[in-house]
């Protein structure tokens, strides 16, 4: 049961990861500029997410985490969306 | 606080802290989550206000800030894969970093706030209040959720300040680094939320 | 109770739908419960068997009531949907709720404290609150909606008998909510258009003086003060004027003459003095009354022995 | 004595030993013993609001007064007594017990908990002494009302954050314990279904209470800085705080109910000396309400102004959550058929739970119904809906496991002749007290009403006289627990026969639980 894992991440990995993530950042602001409508928002929150995807799934250890962690972690995610969707069935109706 | 850990349980449960630590990153998770909802709400009721209120907005200041943090988990990620290859020495050198890093963080966002407080941007001020509803609810979500996520900040900067400590201590080494692990996801967790409020707030268009 | 209006009889279908399932249900439930525990009990029955379960029974009492529950649903959705459809011709009535009173403006521009509709004639009304939430209930018709300030909500009904019925608060908004009561009066076609056209935007009674008997009615002041000397939520408001009051400044307790300049302070920032023994809840006038009103209520007030 | 986790109190001494005790056996006792006293009190006031309504116009006290005592009756039951009530009292003594472990997984975090709670407590209740003097928005805390009011909101509102906070990291702790610490052999069916429900509640805790948490925090915050989010002056949105208020409250209560259906679920089997029927039924069917009872909770809001189509919506997943509490009724029930049934105290409660808790249910089914709900929203039909599902399901299942677990917790047995007759009192006594609020709603009569119109007085003066006959039964079953802790018989470790890991070992429990950590190999209610 007391199992720490074994798998230490190189150097090299989180600083390519780094550089992605100040990349998706330049990419943010300058596409932000760009005006692209009604898309513009969904480009920042779907840039956005893919950040977050890298932070999650590197810095925070998730691809080297057993796959109920990984599966866990969807419960919160889910239910956020869930709770906003149904939310916005009354605000979009009004 | 710590050396009753020690004794009081001989088996570390090792995967159940980490458990533990990613339940309650889910209950922060829903906790912004709530402010969230209320942004988007808004946003869907008052679009054009929401863009007219975020030109008043900072991008380079915006951008600064999330360089810093996405730094900052850098070394603090790296601090820990350090420590378990047995350099502490160099996870203490990381670890203040990260702190470092957290503390420009904080400085930029002081002076942002006390830019828009100048101008008399505030919640409840009287020149906030001849502005347009949007604008109103567009700055009090901005006070409300940067200053939430400023908190996440400072907590986040202490416990890494105890880890530190402890590492300095020899309490966390390459083979018992839970707490270490688990201080870093909370601060990634506070740089991920950063992730979703740049764009909401200093990137509408 | 039947028949006051065209939803009552369609609502109580719905109830009485829902009420038949459970019943058989809850009957169901509760005898064979009931019935386990008097057949199987111990100095009866020494020797229990152990059944685990069964399959076919639980995928029945999954479906079963899957499938009355939906047909509840329908039920109270089909009703609802009657009850949000407002027709053509219907008399639209706004309704403004506040700290605790009902008005009731006609499309004519008369005003009244009580809701008077004809009978045999829908009737739409659009509701709002000017201060907290309040919720409009008239449960002899089945219809309810809150009052939200900034919003219109609305619904609508057809009375089909004359007479006087209650209407409610059904919605917490502070220390007068069990007060906040008023009647409807559905009238024969006659009474109502008598009314209704005597009725226009002008004052109805004939007194004399300035517009402060009606501003004292129309703008919620009578909800918390009497003119005959008795307290309500607030204090009575006979002989205010001159009378030596004990209010509490920030804090502190001082007596004062209620003077002209105290009356008015008083309507436009309550909250400054506020008379002991009474909470700080008078909502403030500033930016509802217009100055002259303000003048007005004033000059009444003064003459209130 | 043998001994056990009383006498062995660690490093403190006195009382120390206890409000500093890491055992989440002494914990539990100390969540149980506030919760009593907090149950009687918010008990004393809902007593007071009754003698106040038997008859119209002012009895007792003042309009303000009335409106501080059921916000105070409300926020009391709901967040010092009923959310903490089963998980955290019986759950802290039991969860461990259940599956072979020595502790929680984080034993600190749950002293930690109980801090929060007992502060929250006591911040709440300093709210009424101090400031603008008790609040009084009811329990829900309606904005603009509770921006406006000059009462003390903001310090009440913070006592239920605190305890917010507590009942979320008790959850935490119980949803980690449940997926590392089973003793071994104990597979996910092979645990007790108490342990499935409180799984399942620990999961609602986590995911909604940080929601009313934030929702609170920017009530203070209009307060404090009038930020605008839910003042219409501001462009703000009422029923958005409707909406995130009760995206809390109504998980909430599903927060409630599950332990008090795992206790249940618990105690037939026991009684009937028989296996569950279904257990694979009841265990997933506490997943289902969990989940389902996330997306119910417009329920609560079909008259506010909410759209058309939302109200739709949430009608319709509002019955599609009374499935899976059918399926749970309707195998309790089944267990009982071919039991050997033995009629003790737990098992009365338990009937009356399933008896009230239906009826509780099946009137939710009336306010489900989008037709229905706009006659009997906000009137006292509401109040004995929530009364028979709270009171009658919880809190009598409560009731049920405090007798249960009373010698497992004491080492004592309870008097069983006055024990039953307390039951019978507090059946008649409940059921005289909140059937006729069905019939005072269904006429109209409103909720939160410090006066009435004359015509409701007949169902109101049958409710107070009910509330004398309820509280002569509470009082008695208070009495006789208290007084069998002293000189009741000497229970054995296992005096009911029971089945499940707390009856293997002594009662009370040595301070590490178990001599040795069992091992499983079978599944909870084995009779055979
Ligand atoms: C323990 C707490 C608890 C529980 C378990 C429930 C359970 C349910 N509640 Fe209740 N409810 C409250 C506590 C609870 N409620 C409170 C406190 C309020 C008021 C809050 C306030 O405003 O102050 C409230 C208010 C409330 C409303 C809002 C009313 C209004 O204000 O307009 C509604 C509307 O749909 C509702 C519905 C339901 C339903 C459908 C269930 C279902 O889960 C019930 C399921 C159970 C059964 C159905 C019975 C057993 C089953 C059978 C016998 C089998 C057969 C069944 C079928 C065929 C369906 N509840
Ligand atoms: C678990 C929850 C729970 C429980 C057990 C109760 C128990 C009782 N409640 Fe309940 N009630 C609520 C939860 C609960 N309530 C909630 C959430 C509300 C909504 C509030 C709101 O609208 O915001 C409410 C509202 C409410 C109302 C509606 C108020 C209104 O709308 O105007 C009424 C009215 O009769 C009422 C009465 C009672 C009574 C008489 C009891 C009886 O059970 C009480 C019987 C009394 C006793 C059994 C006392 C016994 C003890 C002693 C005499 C000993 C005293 C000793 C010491 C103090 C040490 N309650
Ligand atoms: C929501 C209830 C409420 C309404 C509506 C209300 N008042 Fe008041 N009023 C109070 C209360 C309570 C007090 C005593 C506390 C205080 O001074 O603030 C008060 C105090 C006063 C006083 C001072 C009385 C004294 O004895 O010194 C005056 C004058 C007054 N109100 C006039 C009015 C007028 C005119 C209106 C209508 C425009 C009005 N009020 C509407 C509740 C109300
Ligand atoms: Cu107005 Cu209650
Ligand atoms: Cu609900």
């Amino acid at each position: 049961m007391n199992e720490q894992d074994k798998h230490i991440v190189p150097t090299k990995t989180f600083v390519s990861v780094w550089i992605v993530l100040l990349m998706l950042t330049a990419v943010t602001v300058t596409v932000a500029k760009a005006d692209l409508g009604a898309f513009s928002t969904f480009t920042a929150i779907m840039i956005a997410s893919i950040k977050a995807g890298f932070v999650l799934w590197y810095f925070m250890h998730l691809k080297y985490e057993k796959r109920l962690l990984k599966l866990l972690l969807l419960v919160p995610i889910i239910t956020l969306a869930v709770i906003i969707g149904l939310t916005f069935v009354d605000v979009w109706y009004r | 606080m710590n050396d009753i850990a020690q004794t009081a349980s001989p088996h570390k449960d090792y995967a159940g802290s980490k458990l533990g630590m990613w339940l309650f990153l889910f209950t922060e998770i829903l906790l912004f989550g709530g402010l969230f909802l209320v942004y988007s709400v808004y946003r869907s009721m008052y679009p054009q206000d929401f863009h007219a209120a975020a030109a008043g907005l900072s991008v380079v200041l915006g951008t600064v800030n999330t360089v810093i943090l996405l730094t900052s988990s850098l070394t603090m990620a790296l601090s820990i894969s350090a420590l378990r290859r047995g350099n502490s020495r160099r996870s203490v050198l990381l670890q203040s970093a990260t702190i470092v890093l957290g503390l420009v963080f904080l400085v930029n966002k002081y002076f942002e706030w006390s830019g828009h407080i100048h101008e008399g941007l505030y919640p409840n001020a009287p020149e906030l209040l001849t502005r347009s509803h949007g604008e109103i609810l567009f700055y009090g979500l901005y006070y409300v959720m940067t200053g939430l996520h400023g908190i996440h900040v400072v907590v986040g900067l202490v416990l890494i300040g105890i880890m530190l400590t402890l590492t300095m201590r020899q309490r966390i080494t390459g083979a018992d680094y839970v707490k270490l692990e688990n201080a870093g996801l909370y601060w990634h967790l506070v740089d991920l939320i950063w992730i979703y409020l740049f764009p909401l707030f200093y990137l509408i268009t | 109770m039947h028949g006051w209006t065209n939803l009552s009889s369609s609502v109580d279908s719905v109830f009485l739908f829902i009420m038949g399932i459970s019943l058989v249900l809850l009957v169901g439930v509760t005898g064979a419960m009931v019935y386990f525990a008097v057949r199987y009990r111990r100095s009866k029955h020494p020797h229990a068997e152990n059944i685990e379960g069964n399959l076919a029974l639980e995928i029945v009492w999954t479906v079963i009531p899957t499938l009355l529950v939906l047909a509840i649903f329908w039920v109270g959705w089909k009703g609802f949907v009657y009850m949000r459809t407002v027709p053509q011709d219907a008399m639209l009535v706004k309704v403004t709720a506040r700290m605790w009173s009902w008005r009731f403006t006609y499309e004519n521009g008369a005003t009244s404290e009580v809701l008077k509709v004809p009978v045999n004639q829908p009737v739409k009304l659009a509701i709002t609150s000017s201060d907290v939430l309040h919720s409009l209930s008239i449960p002899a018709f089945r219809v309810k909606e809150d009052a939200v300030p900034g919003r219109e909500n609305y619904l609508w009904f057809q009375p089909e008998l004359t007479g006087s019925y209650d209407l409610f608060c059904t919605e917490y908004c502070g220390m007068g909510h069990s007060a906040m009561v008023t009647k409807v009066e559905v009238m024969s076609e006659q009474d109502f258009n008598a009314w209704y056209r005597g009725a226009t935007g002008k004052a109805s009674d004939g007194r004399s003086g300035p517009d402060g008997v009606k501003l004292f009615a129309d703008k919620g002041c009578s909800a918390c003060h009497s003119i005959d000397g008795s307290p309500k939520v607030g204090p009575t408001l006979k002989g205010v004027s001159g009378h030596r009051v004990t209010v509490l400044t920030g804090g502190k307790e001082r007596e004062i003459t209620a003077t002209d300049a105290y009356l008015r302070k008083s309507l436009v920032d309550p909250q400054a003095d506020v008379v002991k023994g009474f909470p700080p809840i008078m909502p403030s006038q500033k930016g509802v009354l217009k100055d002259a009103e303000i003048d007005a209520l004033v000059e009444y007030m003064k003459g209130l022995h | 004595m043998k001994s056990s986790f009383y006498n062995t109190p660690g490093k403190h001494s006195g009382l120390l030993a206890w409000v500093l005790s890491t055992d989440h056996k002494r914990i539990g006792l100390l969540y149980l013993s506030c919760m009593t006293v907090f149950f009687l009190t918010g008990m004393t006031l809902g007593l007071l609001m009754r003698l106040e309504l038997i008859a119209p116009g002012r009895t007792l006290m003042a309009a303000s007064t009335y409106n501080a005592l059921f916000t105070l009756h409300g926020v009391i039951m709901i967040f010092l007594f009923i959310i903490p009530g089963i998980p955290a009292a019986l759950g802290n003594f039991m969860l461990p017990l259940q599956i072979g472990a020595q502790d929680v997984s984080f034993p600190r975090l749950n002293l930690l908990s109980w801090w929060f709670y007992i502060t929250g407590a006591a911040v709440a209740i300093t709210s009424l002494f101090t400031g603008g003097g008790a609040p009084d928005t009811g329990w829900t805390f309606y904005v603009p009302y509770s921006i406006r009011t000059g009462t003390n909101v903001s310090l009440a509102v913070f006592g239920v954050f605190l305890m917010g906070i507590s009942s979320t990291l008790t959850g935490l702790n119980f949803v980690t314990t449940i997926h590392r610490l089973r003793a071994p052999g104990m597979s996910w069916f092979r645990m007790p279904l108490f342990v499935w429900s409180i799984y399942a509640t620990g999961w609602v805790q986590l995911l909604a209470t940080p929601v009313i948490a934030i929702t609170l925090l920017m009530l203070m915050a209009e307060r404090f800085f009038g930020v605008g989010f839910f003042d219409p002056a501001k462009g703000g949105d009422p029923i958005l705080f409707e909406h995130l208020f009760w995206i809390y409250s109504h998980p909430a209560v599903y927060i409630m109910i599950l332990p008090a259906m795992g206790a249940v679920s618990e105690i037939i089997p026991v009684f009937a000396r028989r296996t569950i029927f279904g257990y694979k039924a009841i265990a997933f069917s506490s997943l289902g309400i969990a989940l389902f009872g996330y997306l119910v909770w417009g329920h609560h809001m079909f008259t506010s102004g909410m759209s058309d189509e939302a109200r739709m919506i949430f009608s319709l997943l509002t019955f599609l959550v009374a499935v899976p509490s059918g399926i749970k009724v309707f195998n309790w029930v089944a267990s009982m058929y071919k039991g050997s049934i033995r009629l003790d105290t737990p098992f009365l409660y338990v009937m009356a739970f399933i008896f009230l808790f239906s009826i509780g249910g099946l009137t939710g089914l009336v306010q489900g119904a989008l037709a229905t709900n706009v006659h009997v929203h906000g009137t006292y039909f509401i109040v004995a809906h929530f009364h028979y599902v709270m009171f009658g399901g919880t809190a009598f299942a409560f009731f049920a496991s405090l007798h249960y677990w009373f010698p497992k917790m004491s080492g004592r047995m309870y008097h069983e002749g006055r024990a039953r007759v307390a039951a019978l009192v507090l059946f008649v006594g409940f059921n005289t007290l909140y059937f006729p609020m069905f019939i005072l709603g269904w006429q109209g009569m409103p909720r939160r009403y410090y006066d009435y119109l004359p015509q409701y007085q007949t169902g109101h003066v049958i409710a107070t006289i009910g509330s004398w006959v309820l509280a002569t039964g509470i009082l008695l079953m208070v009495y006789n627990l208290l007084r069998s802790l002293k000189d009741g018989e000497k229970a054995g470790d296992n005096p009911w026969g029971g089945t499940t890991l707390e009856w293997k070992t002594t009662s009370p429990p040595p301070a590490e639980n178990f001599e040795k950590i069992p091992e499983v190999t079978t599944g909870p209610y084995n009779y055979k």
